[in-house]
């Protein structure tokens, strides 16, 4: 199993959920995070006081999959993640041990 | 011998004529209490505004634009002022014509320490005037909340209530013709709600809709401030609608009483109506059906009795609801946070309702002499079409001018990131 | 001669007397002047519930449940209405027996423009009266907030308002027994604030528990809010009280300054209390011993001076604290956000200490003629135990009821899931 | 003949002239419009403290400290209602010296339900200048806000308003030498504005600079607050202001509205100042001028025409703008929100100018006769003067005594945590 | 060394932590997120506009633990969080390849 | 590639971003989290009722780095970070098996 984040603008979040749930993943989990990259911030002023704010509301998406899926997956993302303008986002997988569903003790793809 | 007495205690008499309010002839002195009342009131209208409607409206749009509603209504409130003394005042009062007041009283020339409206001092009727002549647009900015330049929206206030609020305050309140021909509107359903409901209804179908509007969550932020603001209101409008009297007597008293029973009456309205629809009753449309009571009365409140006033509230509790919930979903308009759906419906509402509900006989204070009540719900809607066609059209040139001049709207990514920011160089929460 | 002279000018003195008030006889002329601040003081009322307790309450509770309580105050406030001008004014005001009134002035009937009420407007007085029908229910929310049925608390206010509120503002205001009898009320201390504690207190014990009170934490979701409430409730009450006397006169006057007095000594004796025993001084502290301050000097309010209000502020301050950290502990019983404790114990506090402090000796405006201060303690209890008694067990009753027709309290996974949504469908805060 | 008539109706001119006001003479009967206004004007400057001021600054600090700023103004309101009737009124406003009253009046002793203080009761007199006495310690808050711990607070604001704020009031007010010069400060320019600027300077500079001042972001955690916290001082203010006529007249009329107009254009006067500078008009600075404007029309309000109003809300709310935007930054001590910045400068302009626009020329009720304007102005800048040197030096004693005795600052950790948690065990929000 | 990361109910965190503690776990970092998955969400209305929330909120637990510790540390956690109805989340675990102590540079099991 | 997972003293944040910037990462993604361990909580009173609150808040950052910057960029975040007081935090290193940039489909260090 892999687990799949990603970190997308925040108003794509619906559009992903929906190409991934088409892509068979079937669960996720959401945070809201703030992102640093190549994408400028915005500035701020308070009563003369300027601060350059260079983080950005960004979405956090975590998916746990089982082997076969990663690649439709990411790739559901991808496409529906993109607008093509800069801080789109980036998709990381890393491997997953194990998986337990809690209110059953199932492990493994079948928790998922 | 009697006119001996009269004689000998005349200048007694003309002294109580000189100092006693409620003495016939005795308009000219200026009365204490009526006085307070009114610098009561008019802190209460502008209480409406800032913080009342400021809150009711921030709550009610996305946590990246609560701002910049509020900054909306601060801003037409601090505008509105300059230009009512400098020349507003003087085209909605002065004599003038039928449509419209002159500069005579421009630069508030006239209007000293000393002078008189009434029993109260011609100062404090000018600043009661001047708060229905910051609510009226301020209401306007929830048809097109979120999505309207900061600067295009200076530019339309300042023009929209030179050109369409003034003359139609003229019309009804200033000496003109609607008031002249007897068209009732204690406290403004025509000149504020139905006028502020038109111009939110032209601005929202020339803008268009918001970006993602209907299909995506359009949430509101913060019901909490939303809640607040319409109990604001709702206090502040004893003022509105009490204080239109500019007296402090029992028409103030009655206008303050039927307030209150038609504000409740909208509020179960709504309420109950959403209950039997969806299965639910929901806060925000127990506060917007208490609003749709507060407008309705609004025109009526110096004329109708309590039971009159209950069923204008529930009329208008339903009528706003049906507006809100089923027309707008069937016409597609994004009157953002129903101005029109609201003060438009529930001022019409209002303003025909107290054509019937002024009769004696639903115990009103009664139809002027000769006239029936068929006759006087015919003046109210002369009063209304009135207004609906004036301020419409003249709303629509004005927005799409300035649209071909400066761009109304904001543009998609700046929408996306919200005005605050992108307008203000602000957040309304850093938390 | 003097005689001739009588008669010569005697149309004028009745003229006088007929306009002017504070003389003799002339109680039943309009005065402006009393009239403005009437309308002030129902306006400060109102604003009192809302939005003042609905933002005290609703910073108090979890951030799931904010809405529930602000909309149950709202909801209380527009039924409440309705029910005042139909039937509920006429119970508690009119004539009718010791115990209750009839419905003689139903649909407000001979309530008109004219109608006095002293030197007010009876619509005035009517509204002013409602505004304390509409804040006494809405405290009680405090007691069963965040578990009670939406339904069943609508089903419950309106039956209370109905059989216990309006006999026992009859019984003290309304003409009744305990009037009669001379206990002092000056604004509400047993018909408010004794009654709501009671009420709440039953409902408290009938309902039961919060799930997971008291071992798990209850934090107060958002204090800020609940600051400005009891900020709101303390600007509010000068209505409350001050105009209870009906009147802008010295007593008015004196009643605004002890208020001021007893809510400062309150807060400042709560908040050294617990900095004493805790090590820290709280906001909440703070603010929950100005209401118990305020809540003290209401049945006070026309009758103490300065110093017997600094000492009814400490009493309160000081008791309300005990009560609220030690005793409700002890005993273990679920005031949610302590109606009971401070409302209640208040009250009670508030309503013997009228009695002493009303001693000329002491400051105040002085005792009967012939009423000892020991008799007039002894009055005092006479009502404290009468409303007690009777609204516990008539409250009990109905709770008891309404349970079993439709039951009282949300399913224990709602009540996880929090009244907003589970309710209402909605959220406070979208953000 | 006519002097039988005289006799003849003489009762009737004795009794006329002891009930109504405004018949020369007749100063000391109870006006109850006057008293029904200045009901509502306390309430209204004690709404400006709680919950506006307290609101407008919790919305500007961090988070972490947002219930510091609210308690410390709520305690502050507490604390002075206590002095204030222990001996506090006494030392303002008994006769003593030009320099300070004294102690007979100390306990109210004197002040019953019939005392009168003009056409008002006394006990409302005193309350109204309580709630300026509240205000002007609560303002000096937003100089040391984020870092004074709570107990230093409460010796400082003690010791400061007996030895500084109740002298500076009786030289303006009280019969002092500073009001018996001529100097003109209808509602407390120099008293209030000016004495809490000062003091909050002298506190910041004595106090040091926050943490992480100015390199690290100090940004408000929640504008939504403070726009509502504004709207609330605007609105109260109307009773500051126009309360300080004593009186519902045409003079309470104006200041009235002369306060609105200077206001709004102090506001757009910052506004595009900041449009123009930055590129983005703010609503923090919108309203920032809107307390610009508010603090400038104080002392000229009872003075000045509506054309001077709208110079001095000009003029105030650039100056402040400069004095906040670029003064403040070139000197780098750091008043945290602007109470300097705003109430000192904009205390300062007002002063000044009131001592121009109060020349009938120039619309103001006149200067006093064979007063020229640069007399007044002169006038004006004793009072100016005098009031920087005398709080400036006794303020800094009194910190550098409580810094030495018990510390006037948190820790630098505690600091770091926030002053809710560290000082006071609560948190703001718990969302 | 192992990540477990654990997505709960809310209210079940104290107890979570409880478990946690007991079973040597000695630190953890929490979470607020969003899950989506069998569990079905909420209907909100507005002013008649019907919004279908399909997120639930709940909370991500995340801690370090030695390989000896993982096997005891996710039977607490299931056991603890476990309600028995639909929704009450998973557990992870994946590898670590090190940790550090900022505040004394240990790194490895010490540093937990 | 690695996955850098810092746990910080909130105030702490724009120092380790100017740290790690210099390190040479060019991107993170940050998170409110709340973190329990060994130091101590505090204690909140309302009303009479006293809770402890033994969470306390931190700042999660992550980024992905080329293996080669893991060490440097480690070391920048624990100089920038540690104040040497109890609760400075942690940082864990994890394993990546793929980043994807979404907006140009990029995969690998590149798309770091
Ligand atoms: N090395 C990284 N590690 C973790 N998150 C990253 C990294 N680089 C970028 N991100 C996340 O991806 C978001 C978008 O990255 P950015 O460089 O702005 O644009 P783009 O993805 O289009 O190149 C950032 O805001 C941040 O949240
Ligand atoms: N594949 C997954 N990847 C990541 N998180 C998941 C995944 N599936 C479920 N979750 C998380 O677990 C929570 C509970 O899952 P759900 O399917 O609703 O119930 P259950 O765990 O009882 O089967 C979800 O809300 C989500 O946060
Ligand atoms: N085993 C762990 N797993 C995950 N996070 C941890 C772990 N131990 C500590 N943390 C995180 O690191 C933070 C600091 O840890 P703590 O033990 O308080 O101090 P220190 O890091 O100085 O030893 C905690 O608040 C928590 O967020």
């Amino acid at each position: 199993m892999k687990l799949i984040t990603a970190v997308i603008k925040p108003f794509k979040l619906e559009e992903v959920r929906e190409a991934l749930a088409e892509a068979g993943v079937q669960g996720m989990t959401v945070t809201e995070v703030k992102g640093f990259g190549r994408q400028k911030g915005h500035t701020e002023l308070y009563r003369g006081a300027e601060y350059s704010v260079d983080f950005i509301p960004k979405t956090k998406i975590e998916a746990a999959v089982s082997d076969e899926l990663v690649e439709v997956a990411v790739e559901a993302i991808v496409s529906s993640a993109a607008t093509g303008s800069i801080g789109d986002g980036k998709v990381f997988i890393s491997d997953l041990g194990q998986v337990t569903r809690i209110r059953t003790g199932e492990t493994g793809d079948q928790a998922l | 011998m009697s006119n001996f007495l009269f004689k000998a205690c005349s200048p007694i008499i003309l002294l109580l004529a000189a100092i006693m309010p409620g003495i016939a002839g005795a308009q000219d002195a200026l009365d204490s209490g009526d006085t307070a009342w009114m610098l009561t009131s008019t802190a209460l209208v502008l209480f409406m505004t800032i913080p009342g409607l400021s809150l009711f409206y921030a709550g009610m749009v996305k946590e990246k634009n609560a701002l910049s509603v509020m900054m909306q209504c601060f801003t037409i409130c601090c505008l509105m002022t300059v230009l009512w003394v400098l020349y507003l005042y003087s085209l909605a009062f002065s004599d003038g014509s039928a449509f419209i007041g002159d500069l005579s009283m421009a630069f508030m020339s006239g209007v000293g320490v000393d002078s008189l409206s009434g029993t109260i001092p011609e100062s404090v009727f000018s600043m009661f005037q001047l708060t229905f002549a910051i609510i009226t647009p301020a209401l306007i900015v929830g048809a097109f909340a979120e999505r309207m330049k900061f600067s295009a929206m200076l530019w339309f206030m300042a023009i929209w209530v030179s050109v369409v609020y003034a003359p139609i305050c003229h019309w009804v309140w200033g000496g003109g013709w609607l008031g002249e021909m007897g068209v009732l509107d204690f406290a403004g359903g025509t000149v504020v709600h139905i006028n502020a409901g038109i111009a939110g209804l032209v601005a929202a179908i020339v803008m268009g809709k918001r970006r993602g509007y209907p299909e995506s969550p359009m949430k509101p932020s913060n019901l909490v401030l939303t809640m607040v603001g319409a109990a604001m209101l709702w206090v502040g409008w004893f003022g509105f609608n009490a204080g239109s009297e500019l007296a402090a007597d029992g028409v103030a008293g009655m206008a303050m009483a039927v307030t209150q029973v038609a504000t409740a009456a909208g509020a179960l309205t709504w309420m109950f109506a959403e209950w039997k629809s969806h299965g639910k009753p929901s806060a925000l449309g127990l506060v917007s059906g208490a609003v749709a009571g507060l407008v309705a009365i609004t025109p009526a409140s110096g004329f109708v009795g309590p039971m009159g006033a209950l069923a204008i509230g529930f009329a208008s509790g339903f009528g706003c609801y049906i507006s809100v919930v089923k027309i707008k979903r069937t016409f597609g308009y994004d009157d953002s946070l129903d101005a029109f759906g609201v003060h438009g419906i529930g001022g019409i509402i209002g303003a025909v309702l107290t054509g019937v509900f002024v009769d004696a006989g639903l115990g009103g204070a009664g139809l002027a002499d000769g006239v029936s009540m068929a006759a006087q719900v015919g003046k109210q809607f002369v009063g209304i079409v009135a207004t609906i066609v004036y301020c419409g059209i003249v709303s629509f040139i004005i927005l799409k001018v300035l649209d071909n001049v400066i761009g109304l709207r904001v543009s998609e990514q700046d929408e996306q990131e919200g005005l605050d920011l992108v307008l203000h160089d602000e957040q309304g929460y850093n938390m």
